[in-house]
């Protein structure tokens, strides 16, 4: 393998389409953020943020921001009509009730049986920051994950069982990589789809885990 | 285009099914979406659950399904007030069924259910008879009751103003259940006076955000009342 | 004992006059009702009602009443300047969460400890309406009952157990009956005032618990 | 007449006593009720416990107090952010408790706390080292972990409009915290940048009714932002 597969924009784009009219989706901070753009202009999928949004809209033009206008990263936004303000207990609500169709999230590490470590980067850490991911990892109807396939240093980030911190038990149910799309089903991952440059072969060498192939898969 | 505005009655209540929980909005007669509920008769589902505060007066709304024989079961907090005729003959001939919940538990059991929190301690009925076989638990030295959630099928509720994302506001005392019951249900359905366009109604002033909701029916107000 | 002691009128206004400004006050369907109109115009006292209300006013002239604005007995109501509408949770939220200073229900029986009866006639009834008697009586910082001395027939009210099933155990502070205003002490009850026309005597044999004479009873 | 105005930051401040739990309200930068907080300082109250979703950032606000060496424990989620300098340091160095609680979970306990609920039970966190030690229920198939309420003795919050029954509404995405640890505390003071005349705020759009307000503050804003 040397291909480096998709870019972050292209696995955005990737995820966008999956996205159906009318879902309600939160974006975790990080690389899930980007897919906000990738949704096309005449579909309208409503964007919910932690601190009290849905119908979030895209970054204001420079010079245009509104001091009391920000996302669950503290980034400047702008919000669409038919956009609502609510407070947190409410915004979690929402969450945990079961009401957001799918929350897309940044992960460690995600365990075939669907187990996600996202939160925290080892045992020891005393002082790691959980803000909402737990919620959103327990409480949304689909859980997402978008990550690069491996680290930095070549580790599987697709395993048999977490080593990090988990965030939540069993709640992904699919991963959208830089090399591949996998989804999380009760026999363990399934390969959807891959990257035109990566075979089969060294897509399973870059997982810790057996990844069955589906019928669907593009090669 | 998200649009969750509906034509018919008959699109509004579509796919309600026998043996349905109900939540029906409303306090006494402000803010009870009449016409879904009577037109569920029509719409033909049976041995429905009802919760609501009150169980009917007169033969209007909830009394009228109720007379209609489709409801198996009520779980309210006062069954019994002026014009519960309908109720109080059911319920001496044995024909429907009754929980009492006190209201505030009520409110909470649905909000707990919108919330996705699927049980919580209340001081509520606290050795009553209410609290008879439930869990208690001494919290702090005061004692508490342990309560479920309350989740509907379908919640029917009635509104002020509607956009096409399904955002509602009320009017006055007609938010009472409405908006709790709003986050309780697979399926909301509400009744709404005033259809805006997106974008009309404040983002500091929605009440029930569009996420809670699937349908509305515009129902514009009567001449007398519109003014 | 003779006199039919204070008239309805005459329990509220004794009742009001011991709420000071500022305070927040629910007032029970029934007799306590009549709380509001005996509030001195001068000091401002904000009534709540379980169906969504805060600062609530007196009923609207004939004619002008808003058919969306109705108390918890469902009586045709006014709003004042600063009052604000709320959902049935939020109500509540607020009656459970002791920010209530005052809630004052009528009764079925009261019980020198304080125990409250006042929402079935029988243990037999198979569809008593609780509403939110009691919500009320377990959330609110202070319960107080406002009643009739002894039932038509004569019999105690106020007694040293209740007969009738209990809304909360422990709950009222302060009875105000047509003949005497008696707080609930941990002592059990004591009187604080009566009507100038009964005797102790016959106060203490209408009362069906030891009744203590505080040194503050006009007599 | 009611009136929960107060004329200076020592009126505001009054009475908060040594080991007082203080609830925070603000998300990042928006609605953080940074003159209360650092006028805490002044007011001398130490060996404070602060509830606030972030354990500060740069040299201002919460960090400031933090600084001045006041508060002994603080309960989050996010201790960690650009900026957490003075928290970073204080707990490298073991002089600042941290108990970190994920941010819905936050803001259900202070909900309860206000709602009078002692106890929960939530899907958050089951099966994570932060539910280590809880109670673990199964309820409907599903498991669960029970949560505490968490009150404050006293809450900042940093409101828009207020009047002089306590009122409050808040701007966009300042509501966040601040509309929940209103309800939370037994003292709860706001600084509002518009205070306005009794009936100017609609009641249909009140936020926190004034029943959760105790005193308010106002601080009117800067010119460059008050257009």
């Amino acid at each position: 393998m040397s291909a480096a597969g998709w870019s972050r924009r292209e696995m955005a784009a990737r995820v966008a389409a999956e996205i159906p009219e009318g879902w309600y989706v939160n974006l975790g901070i990080g690389i899930p953020t980007l897919i906000a753009d990738a949704i096309p202009d005449d579909r309208e999928v409503v964007l919910h943020s932690e601190n009290g949004l849905l119908g979030m809209g895209p970054a204001p033009e420079k010079g245009q921001e509104d001091p009391w206008l920000i996302n669950a990263g503290k980034q400047h936004v702008t919000l669409h009509k038919g956009g609502a303000f609510f407070h947190h207990a409410d915004s979690f609500a929402m969450i945990r009730g079961g009401h957001i169709d799918l929350c897309v999230l940044g992960a460690y590490e995600v365990a075939s049986n669907g187990d996600l470590a996202n939160w925290a980067i080892s045992e020891a850490d005393a002082a790691p920051a959980v803000g909402g991911a737990m919620d959103l990892a327990a409480g949304a109807k689909r859980v997402w994950v978008m990550t690069e396939h491996t680290t930095r240093d070549g580790a599987p980030k697709l395993v048999e069982q977490c080593r990090y911190p988990l965030t939540a038990l069993g709640v992904v149910s699919r991963i959208c990589t830089n090399l591949a799309v996998i989804d999380v089903t009760p026999a363990g991952f399934v390969l959807r789809d891959k990257h035109q440059d990566i075979s089969i072969e060294d897509l399973r060498r870059l997982t810790g885990a057996s990844l069955l192939a589906a019928e669907t898969v593009h090669v | 285009m998200i649009n969750k505005s509906v034509a018919t009655i008959e699109e509004a209540l579509a796919g309600i099914e026998d043996g349905a929980t109900i939540l029906v909005g409303g306090f006494g007669a402000v803010g009870q979406p009449d016409l879904l509920i009577e037109s569920l008769i029509d719409q033909g589902a049976r041995d429905l659950t009802v919760v609501a505060n009150n169980a009917g007066a007169g033969r209007v709304g909830l009394a009228k399904l109720m007379e209609a024989g489709r409801v198996r079961r009520i779980i309210c907090s006062f069954p019994r007030s002026a014009g519960s005729v309908v109720f109080e003959d059911l319920f001496r001939a044995g024909k429907i069924e009754l929980e009492i919940v006190p209201q505030g538990t009520l409110a909470e059991r649905l909000r707990a259910a919108g919330a996705g929190i699927p049980a919580f301690f209340t001081p509520t009925g606290y050795g009553t008879k209410l609290a008879k076989d439930k869990e208690v638990r001494e919290i702090g030295g005061r004692f508490y009751v342990l309560e479920q959630a309350l989740p509907g099928d379908v919640a029917l509720v009635e509104a002020w103003f509607a956009d096409r994302w399904g955002n509602l506001t009320y009017q006055k005392s007609g938010r009472n259940f409405n908006a709790v019951m709003a986050t309780a249900a697979k399926l909301t359905i509400a009744q709404t006076h005033y259809f805006v366009e997106l974008g009309a109604i404040d983002p500091e002033v929605v009440v029930t955000p569009g996420i809670f909701v699937q349908r509305i029916l515009t129902l514009p107000l009567p001449k007398e009342l519109a003014a």
